[in-house]
């Protein structure tokens, strides 16, 4: 499969989830994505989103994002997203980060919620219409807890180190990826590269692989997490997040660092 | 060698602050608190006192989570995290926290990125210390724009955890959940009452006998500048040249 | 630690947590819990048990068991658990496989209860006092849903393939024994072996080892599974285990069987 | 080579059942259904079609789960199992099943190992085989004494799984959820409709037109005795020897 293949699988007004900068984010389907063209994307960050949420909005295909933060990290704000913030072009559905957790837990689990502790008092629920508060039926006294509702998204995307030929994918310890994938209809990732060995042949490699059960397409994308890094393979280059961060504060610049071919990933191969 | 740096000074007044925990969760980008949490594990090691532990949140070599970026929620729910730190683009007079943005929400200008995990672990985390070293009105607000968390809860609600105290660049509060408010505890070197009551925008108490934020002794001192700094340098290694630099200037 | 000590933690009237027969039964703490004698003991079933709970309930330590099933697998019931059933001298909590996992899963997560389907009119459902059923507030219409509360085990045991020298103890795949360990207050785990590599050094080792940060105690115990097999390591011992099942139908075959030392095992070493 | 063995048209019918079905999990001693889901996913294979998933819990060889034990639930919640099997000590005309035992609970005897995960999977798995060889009143009872799970839900109840079908040594049954009941669909060869009345404790819709359960055609038995059963003898390797036996002898 190919990034184009893959990204055809997005249609317009569909919920993508996308993984926390340090997990593993593919930001090689992001220009996929944006030759693609399905607008009116829902994002939902677990938990919090960057560079890839900060392009997609610049492109003009989001309708809303949940998130717990989008941030640059050292690079600072997220300048797409903030001035569309600013403007109101995009709903942001704020959240909190075990509340995205939540949210994908009573997917995976195949329930219509899950509590979570915390958040009573603040703004974050106040705004929160779709969230629920009861109290414990467990308690003696008056207890009030959240209940958040299970999050399924249409698609999940990420970038992972290996795959095998059997369409298993080694995610190490990085298990929010797992919980992305089941809770998503669809999970779609890329790779550094395809390796002949069956992961789940051995308990050391199973321990960490995601079972091609829950994996739709994967494509071969090497270097597809930069500018951000890839755990055990390849550090963040944080100076093109930087060059980014401050191209990115018109629209017009943004427009410009997009035009330029994604100069730190090699082109993926034909496979 | 200078005198006493002032962030030697945050440094060590962290280390006091966290003492008697055995595990404490320090933020990525987070170079002061995780100073100040290393510098507690290693005096606590040279005494032969029971260790601490320190989990740096996204740092390769200080991830000792095996389950994801669900973890350190689950553990701090689980009550095996006994300090954390929280910052703020506001905080207020009650101790809550605004990390979405100024002005009317949803339309904040500016926006923040956003409220991370604050909404969970103000509530669960028993020893939070907020820091700020940016001590200025438009910080410490009256009242803040958007409650990422607050500061206190109703009686009823579930709540282990929350603020005990206020470090920033200029002073140290502590924070008293009954009335609720803060009450300054100390100055640091170089700054005055009046200074700090004009750059604060919120009431505080204020005790007569409010002192100095004392600096470490000249053992820590050579701790902190030696072993905690290489400690340090291998996941700050900028703040932790820069901190070398000015304290050999 | 030595079996001894470890098994000195435990007190009467504690709640233990013990895995299903597949996943790493520390049989090697079983004589030692014997030899320990603490009683009025409750088991949580993670979410089956044999061997073990049979043998604890034998010597007559076990005042209660919460569990989803309790057998011998192919060498039949459990002749020492289904002997207390019939005379009523053990309570047994029945569940469902998910319902326990849904109790570690709400104590990991530090929520006072987690939902689950199915249940609704089942006699499991009738005689479980302690589980609630509500309305989902998330439907339209009556949607009955079970709570059940979180258990907070007081102490975990379990037997897996390594520890290294940092206490962080190598898993595999094998997940519910970090649940285990999540949810309880002191978990106690014999191995194998101590390796010398750091677990937590290798993205590739990490993905399955449960960090120290939840192990209380280690102790090595070689073949400390046996009769059990342990995955990787090595097989079940079946004719052992339907050795003990002939033995056990009687308490005096019973007790005869316990007298004799446990001649699949190597001693543990003095640590 | 005999005759077509009993068992043999046990697992045809099962790989009959499943026909369709993307995943279907199999109980760790349940070498029949195992049987049928290889067999299937042999036709399949061999057809061109979309390949069939087959988890084998407790299998090493068959266990494409890393998220331990709890991951089969996980999965069977996200609708990601399309079939499964369960048995029971009782089975009555309801479909309710009970596998925890007989009289009066607790004080059950026998005792029987528990429930396991039916009271879950039952409502969840969209298609779940009943499947049980003894024929006989003990098993097939008019209203068991523990209902594990029940066979049926009341409106409004969340259930998107249940009972199809209740295959037995002596017959085959489908099961009507509106009725509720059992509707007889075919005997095996060998059995008379009398014979299954006698040994059935429920009532059951009997058409006139009850044939018999069809044996395998000859390339789907050569498939089963060749490909199937070394695939089989890698999990279930005395049940594999013994039915090689059985055939040839």
């Amino acid at each position: 499969m190919d990034l184009r293949g893959m990204a055809a699988r997005v249609e317009a007004g569909m919920q993508l989830a996308l993984p926390v900068d340090y997990a593993g984010v593919s930001m090689a389907m992001t220009r996929a994505l944006i030759e693609r063209g399905a607008g009116d994307l829902d994002l939902f960050c677990v938990p919090t989103g960057g560079l890839q949420v900060d392009q997609l909005i610049g492109a003009g295909l989001v309708r809303s994002v949940e998130t717990s933060a989008v941030s640059l990290g050292e690079a600072g704000g997220a300048p797409r997203f903030n001035q569309a913030v600013g403007e109101g072009r995009i709903v942001v559905r704020d959240a909190t980060c075990p509340a995205i957790h939540a949210a994908l837990m009573a997917a995976q689990k195949g329930n219509p919620f899950q509590p979570l502790r915390g958040l009573v008092g603040s703004d974050v629920l106040r705004f929160r219409p779709d969230w629920r508060m009861i109290d414990n039926p467990f308690a003696e006294d008056r207890d009030p807890i959240v209940l958040i509702p299970a999050a399924r998204p249409d698609i999940a995307i990420f970038h992972a180190p290996m795959a095998d030929r059997n369409g298993n994918v080694w995610i190490g310890r990085r298990r929010e990826l797992a919980a992305m994938a089941y809770a998503a209809g669809q999970t779609l990732v890329t790779v550094e590269r395809i390796i002949d060995e069956n992961l789940l042949g051995s308990e050391t490699s199973a321990a960490g692989t995601l079972p091609a059960l829950y994996v739709t397409e994967i494509a071969v994308a090497p270097r597809g997490a930069w500018p951000y890094g890839l755990w055990g393979e390849y550090a963040t280059d944080t100076a093109e997040i930087l060059r980014y961060a401050k191209a990115a504060r018109t629209a017009e610049g943004f427009a410009t660092y997009m035009a330029q071919p994604a100069a730190g990933r090699a082109e993926e191969p034909a496979q | 060698m200078t005198e006493v740096h002032p962030r030697e000074i945050l440094i060590a007044t962290i280390t006091r602050l966290l003492d008697g925990v055995r595990h404490v969760a320090v933020g990525a980008s987070s170079p002061i608190p995780a100073a100040g949490a290393m510098l507690l594990r290693a005096m606590k090691k040279r005494a032969g006192a029971p260790p601490v532990r320190i989990s740096i949140l996204g740092s390769v070599e200080h991830n000792f989570f095996t389950n994801g970026s669900a973890e350190l929620f689950d553990c701090a729910g689980q009550g095996r995290i006994d300090a954390f730190f929280l910052g703020g683009g506001q905080i207020d007079g009650q101790a809550n926290i605004n990390l979405v943005g100024v002005g009317d929400y949803p339309a904040s200008t500016p926006r923040w990125p956003g409220s991370f995990g604050s909404a969970y672990l103000y509530f669960v985390v028993p020893r939070v210390i907020l820091f700020r070293e940016e001590h200025s009105p438009r910080v410490f607000v009256d009242k803040v724009d958007f409650i990422s968390a607050p500061g206190t809860s109703a009686p009823g609600v579930h709540r282990t955890g929350g603020p005990v105290a206020l470090l920033t660049g200029k002073a140290l509060f502590s924070f008293d959940k009954t009335r609720p408010g803060f009450t300054l505890e100390s100055l640091h070197p170089g700054h005055a009452l009046e200074e700090v009551r004009e750059a604060t925008g919120f009431a505080f108490a204020d005790p007569r006998d409010t002192g100095r934020t004392p600096a470490p002794d000249r053992e820590t001192l050579a701790l902190l500048r030696g072993q905690v700094m290489d400690e340090l340098a291998e996941t700050y290694p900028e703040f932790a040249s820069q901190m070398r630099r000015e304290v050999h200037a």
